[in-house]
């Protein structure tokens, strides 16, 4: 039992890092398609982990607990997005508001910062798997970093649900799971915000012809092309020997 | 990424086309070659693995287009060890097509004499060997060997592709010169 | 001692012969899934054999440089693969360079291959040659962090004694492992020249990366050129596996272990070879400026498996 | 003939079949200056004018404003070329494209000074026309700016490297430096220099250097018998040889003044449509592997295989070539073969549907296809783009659509166009034509209609222009020829093949600024221009 729980805690520290390997994939990403798979992968990730973390201590409500994150955030809210997504024709690029680059040196800075403040905390706890926290932590920083640098409605939808992920890593690894009726009231909470997306995202299409937050978005930089009568490119100068 | 193993999975390995099924004379000319041999397992080694650079040198792209096939899963060629390459200094054979061009004879004099030598020279479709319908004057200058020596002729408006690949092993065995 | 040198000869000549097949291998795979026949696996030997009975062809302007890098390269990779631990982390030349000596070899490679182009002045070479040092200066910082985050596990950084500590130990992969694993892939593509990064198999010379650089190589020098290629993918093939799947390495350097080890290298590399194969046929080429990007993601991914080392203690 | 007169040349089998009321501005205009223009028999109409300097001005006037100030206006220069009348003396001809046909204009020059008016101030492709006018005959447009060789290198055939003594437009400024590439291109790729003018990666010109595969074919013509000279037209461009062939025997047929057998001309829209799922075909999977998707070009060249093997076993001939011949066609269509062709269509379609699914879906080769190479509307209406190229940056202009003639009118051609003006654009234009395609090739096998396939063709004695255009898969083909029939010897005084590469070669050039240089083969293939058609 012993050797098998070492490994059990070493499982949960190493699907934790997958998780926030997940959420660093979401931030990343461009594509809606793939922000809604690896956002399934990652509840995927958060299924395994509940249900070790039951079985390491023996409580059995988190085995329900995992069941019911199975069913709501690897097969439903996916479904739905995917058909929200194909729907309303969605998948363009053009996504990202800040850099890339700057983005990923923002998420570096989060995680140094989430490390540091639950190094403290951990040592306090007393629960299993005490170094978890520090990276789940991080996923929810990495999470709303996410939010943030998003310019459109469905990307920042799929980021808070990121959030809610790393919240709910958080809570199993470390007190063992919220109380049951919590976890079922945040989980109809989800259900029915990503409903009311649908709905909302339906009827903005309609109304204004653009699903961005902040107003459409800035025209895409492009060198400006002269009229035919000067093929040239404005900002060098030409010559004709 | 699923779709496309599916699609993979679905179609399998496309057979073969032999080019023994539709093959169609290959025209050689001994006397250029003979001077030139190759080294007996320098012709077997490229029999295993050559290496061909094409030069359009004025074509209505129609060999082009037949050129091309010889990469479809059918006919395959790098399945049998035969690749374009990039650049002539990679290259052991030269696919040659069209009457020649005044303004392309110059280019392809300068490719052929990129490549090591011996350098393998075949002429596809009647006007590499002829000059075709395009005629030996004006700006066509017409067939490929008034340029450079050419080691096998492919005929045909375009030929066939299993005609183009019989007549690179034949250039390469050098049946005709033997 | 005697053993040891023996043990050395085989991994070396393992590699050389080995590197080839692999690349054949890859190729076979990438064939089948475009629903093709495949040539055979030893096609790329056979390459290497015509290669070697052709005449080489100087460009004008050509400096002793030129003729003097396949050499060079090819000794560099040669070395690479000598100081890995491929089949045993018990050999004599594992202890001479460490991890750092090791990224600084495949550098110097890297370098020497780009003067080599550029020695030549044609538009083409220059171009290859700011691309591959595009790609180089962001990926080699990046294969140092994984590196360091595995070191950090055996406070050594000899490859040798890294892959000890990680082979020996009840739980292989740690978390920190599965960041640098990710890192260390996409360090190891963009490195090699595979799709999404550079395209192996192109015919567009706007395109190229690697390619371009070797396009006035001609005969036994793209040879060299081509063999130290394959070398360079065997090498980061058994880095990630000596660092992420070490199991059933040779602990010690008779022989006979390392005969046995040779084995299950060989499914391993088949394994990683499949797979590298798989991802590069459902893969489509990013645009080079995104690559900069890709590799940004690799090096935060490293640091940040680093970082989860430091938290966990572990 | 008088070359001031300002009168429409009289025409053989004259009677005007497709005389339209709703005649666009341009048109009306053009009546009121030439009072007598009738239109030419054969399948288009034409009006063939023989004008003075200033009304060759302008009637370039009118129809350039006309362009300019509608946004919707077909109205369009098609073809410019020069050539020598049955005496010898110069001639300028230019084509354009009105709502309700062809207008030829013929402007007859002064032997000693041999100079026309400028046209590439009112329509912008013309200035590379007129540079190879002169290559090719010493014609001068007076006032042109650009006066540099386009099409013949080097008169000299043993200068080297031409394409270093020519004059390429330099850019200049901080960290600009240039590429050239070609004309032997590293893949299997038709000859051709380009040369960018680059800072870093991105593009900020693209000149392209063309003239490589010019072999004279103009010259060629008249050196042939009209009948036999269709094999020639057949292998201006080799993957639009339907095209080709078809414009030529219309212009034939129309010189001749003969009405084709309504099966024939059946037929010659089923290898048309055979011709464009064909290179289709190949386009679409030379795309995806030029974005280093191999797994596209494996498969649709797959289907190409299967498609040429089809044609093969149709026709004899894998592209097709010489089927299409002075009078009809070759080979009638068996009955028998109706069914399969049917179901080679309706199997096809699946297999590019399941493809075009993986397309849509490859978040790789989209992130390279949107976005890339774009033409707006606004500038493909400045540079006079046509053809496919045209129709994926919003000029719905399809002959088939436009001017139905017979099989069209039957068919209903649906007309497929987007505004993206980007390689997806590109994409997507020929995944819709490609389907539509399939569509028409079963309609037409299962509608053929009775009769003969080929009526042999009798010249009329005489001198005779006939005009042809065709919608091939690259855009519009337009043949414009002139024989002289003398007893039992005829022959072809003066012919000229025009491909629609000419009109969209300039913007490529567009297409490639601010783009990265990677990116010029893919934004080059989605274009897929000719380069054989073009050098004539």
């Amino acid at each position: 039992m012993n050797d098998l729980s070492t490994v059990g805690l070493q499982l949960i520290d190493l699907l934790a890092a997958v998780s926030l390997l997940l959420a660093f994939g979401l931030l990343i990403q461009r594509r809606l398609t793939a922000l809604i798979d690896f956002y399934a992968l990652q509840s995927l990730v958060l299924v395994i982990v509940t249900s070790l973390v039951g079985w390491l201590t023996g409580q059995r409500h988190l085995y329900l607990s995992a069941a019911l994150t199975m069913v709501l955030k690897v097969l439903l809210i996916p479904i739905l997005l995917y058909r929200l997504v194909r729907r309303l024709r969605l998948e363009t690029s053009h996504d990202t508001l800040v850099k890339l680059p700057a983005t990923l040196l923002l998420g570096l800075l989060l995680v140094i910062f989430a490390f540091d403040v639950a190094r403290p905390i951990a040592q306090l706890s007393t629960a299993i798997a005490s170094g978890t926290l520090g990276i789940a932590l991080a996923g929810i920083l990495v999470g709303f970093l996410m939010m943030i640098s998003r310019s459109r409605a469905i990307s920042q939808v799929i980021a808070f649900l990121a959030m809610e992920n790393g919240v709910f890593l958080a809570a199993t690894a470390v007190t063992h799971g919220m109380p049951m009726v919590v976890e079922l009231g945040i989980a109809v909470d989800v259900l029915i915000g990503v409903l009311i997306l649908g709905v909302f995202l339906f009827h903005l299409q309609d109304a204004a012809d653009s699903l961005e937050a902040g107003g459409p978005a800035s025209p895409t930089a492009r060198l400006e092309r002269s009229g035919p009568e000067t093929p040239k490119p404005r900002k060098a100068r030409t010559q004709t020997p | 990424m699923w779709q496309i193993l599916r699609q993979a999975v679905r179609i399998g390995i496309c057979p073969k086309s032999s080019a023994r099924e539709e093959s169609e004379p290959v025209l050689m000319s001994p006397a250029e070659v003979s001077d030139r041999q190759l080294q007996a397992d320098l012709r077997a080694a490229l029999g295993r693995a050559l290496s061909i650079r094409v030069v359009d040198a004025g074509s209505c792209n129609g060999c082009e287009l037949e050129i091309n096939a010889l990469s479809n899963p059918f006919y395959n060629m790098e399945g049998e060890g035969i690749h374009f390459v990039a650049s002539p200094r990679h290259a052991d054979l030269l696919l040659v097509t069209g009457p020649v061009t005044h303004n392309m004879a110059q280019a392809l004099v300068d490719t052929w004499q990129a490549m090591p030598a011996p350098a393998l020279v075949v002429a596809v479709g009647d006007c590499g060997c002829t000059g075709g319908i395009f005629g030996e004057e004006g700006a066509s200058r017409g067939r490929v060997s008034a340029v450079i020596p050419v080691d096998a002729h492919v005929s045909g408006c375009p030929p066939r592709p299993s005609a183009i690949l019989a007549a690179i092993r034949s250039a390469v065995q050098g049946v005709a010169g033997a | 001692m005697a053993s040891g040198l023996a043990g050395q000869m085989l991994a070396i000549l393992a590699a050389l012969a080995l590197a080839p097949i692999l690349s054949g291998w890859v190729a076979q795979c990438r064939a089948w899934l475009q629903s093709r026949s495949a040539p055979p696996l030893w096609q790329p030997w056979l390459v290497l054999h015509k290669l070697f009975l052709r005449e080489v062809v100087l460009a004008q302007g050509a400096s002793p440089l030129f003729s003097a890098v396949p050499f060079l390269v090819f000794a560099c990779m040669v070395t690479a693969c000598a100081i890995i631990p491929t089949l045993s982390t018990d050999l004599p030349l594992s202890v001479v360079a460490d991890a750092v000596a090791l990224v600084g070899v495949l550098a110097l490679a890297r370098v020497l291959l780009s003067l080599a182009a550029m020695d030549i002045g044609t538009a083409f070479g220059s171009l290859g040659a700011r691309r591959d040092m595009l790609v180089g200066f962001l990926a080699e910082p990046a294969l140092l962090m994984v590196l360091f985050t595995a070191a950090l596990g055996a406070h050594s950084t000899a490859l040798a004694s890294m892959v000890d500590v990680l082979a020996h130990r009840e739980l292989a992969i740690l978390p920190s492992l599965a960041f640098a694993g990710v890192a260390f892939t996409m360090v190891s593509v963009a490195e090699n020249g595979r799709i999404p990064v550079d395209n192996p198999t192109t015919h567009l010379e706007l395109t190229m990366i690697h390619e371009a650089l070797i396009l006035e190589y001609s005969g036994p020098h793209l040879a060299l050129i081509e063999w130290a290629a394959s070398l360079k993918l065997f090498a980061y093939s058994c880095i990630g596996i000596a660092l992420f799947f070490p199991w059933g390495l040779a602990a010690n350097d008779s022989p006979l272990a390392l005969l046995f080890a040779l084995p299950i290298l060989v499914a391993k590399l088949a394994l990683g070879g499949a797979v590298l194969a798989v991802a590069e046929s459902v893969s489509a080429k990013m645009r080079i400026f995104r690559v900069p990007e890709y590799l940004a993601i690799a090096f935060v991914l490293a640091v940040i498996g680093v970082l989860v080392h430091i938290l966990l203690g572990s | 003939m008088e070359p001031s007169t300002g009168d429409s040349r009289p025409m053989q089998g004259g009677a005007p079949t497709h005389d339209r009321t709703s005649a666009s501005p341009p048109a009306l205009l053009i009546r009121q200056a030439f009072p007598s223009a009738r239109p030419m028999g054969g399948e288009l109409a034409t009006y063939h004018l023989t004008a003075t300097q200033a009304q060759w001005s302008m009637a370039a006037a009118a129809i350039s404003s006309d362009a300019g100030n509608r946004p919707e206006s077909p109205s369009r220069l098609i073809a410019l070329w020069g050539a020598s009348d049955a005496d010898g003396r110069p001639l300028a001809s230019a084509v354009y494209g009105l709502a309700d046909g062809l207008l030829w204009v013929d402007l007859p020059l002064d032997p000693q000074s041999r100079q026309y008016p400028d046209l590439s101030r009112a329509f912008f492709f013309a200035g590379r026309m007129q540079r190879a006018i002169f290559d090719l005959g010493g014609l001068r447009a007076i006032g042109a700016d650009d006066v540099r060789p386009w099409l013949v290198h080097a008169r000299d055939a043993d200068a080297r490297s031409p394409a270093t003594d020519y004059p390429f437009v330099r850019v200049s400024g901080a960290g600009v430096h240039e590429i050239a590439v070609g004309p032997v291109h590293a893949g299997i790729i038709e000859p051709g220099h380009f040369r960018f003018s680059v800072s870093g990666e991105k593009v900020l010109r693209l000149e392209a250097r063309l003239g490589y595969k010019h072999k004279g074919i103009d010259a060629r013509y008249t050196q042939l018998d009209p009948i036999l000279a269709g094999r020639l037209a057949g292998r201006v461009s080799g993957d639009s040889t339907v095209a080709h062939a078809w414009a030529y025997c219309m212009a034939l047929e129309s010189a001749a003044g003969i009405e084709l057998p309504p099966r024939a001309a059946w037929l010659r829209a089923l290898m048309l449509e055979r011709e464009r799922v064909a290179n289709h075909l190949g386009d679409l999977g030379a795309l995806a592997n030029d974005a280093g998707l191999a797994f596209g070009l494996a498969h649709f060249s797959r289907l190409r295989e299967l498609w040429l093997r089809e044609s093969d076993a149709l026709y004899a001939h894998r592209l097709m070539m010489d089927q299409v011949i002075p009078g009809g066609v070759l080979v009638d269509l068996d009955a028998s073969m109706v069914p399969r062709i049917g179901q080679a269509c309706r199997s096809m379609a699946e297999e590019v549907q399941r493809l075009r699914a993986i397309y849509d879906e490859h978040p790789g080769l989209q992130d390279r296809f949107r976005g890339t190479g774009t033409i707006s509307t606004a500038l493909a209406r400045q540079l006079g783009m046509t053809g496919l190229a045209g129709r994926a940056s919003g000029l719905g202009r399809d002959l088939r659509h436009d001017h139905p003639g017979q099989p069209w009118s039957a068919l209903s051609v649906h007309l497929c166009l987007s505004s993206q003006g980007d390689v997806a654009a590109r994409v997507a234009i020929r995944f819709d034509e490609l389907l539509e395609s399939l569509r028409l090739i079963e309609a037409i096998a299962s509608r053929l209609p009775p009769g003969t396939h080929h009526r042999a063709l009798r010249l009329p004695q005489g001198h005779h222009c006939g005009a042809g255009a065709v919608e091939g898969w690259r855009g519009e083909v337009l043949v414009g020829l002139e024989i002289e029939v003398k007893g039992d010897r005829s022959r072809i005084v003066r012919c000229h093949s025009h491909d629609p590469s000419w009109q969209n070669w300039p913007a490529l050039e567009h297409a490639i600024i601010g783009n990265i240089v990677p990116d010029f083969p893919l934004i080059n293939k989605s274009f897929n221009l000719s380069y054989a058609g073009h050098d004539l």
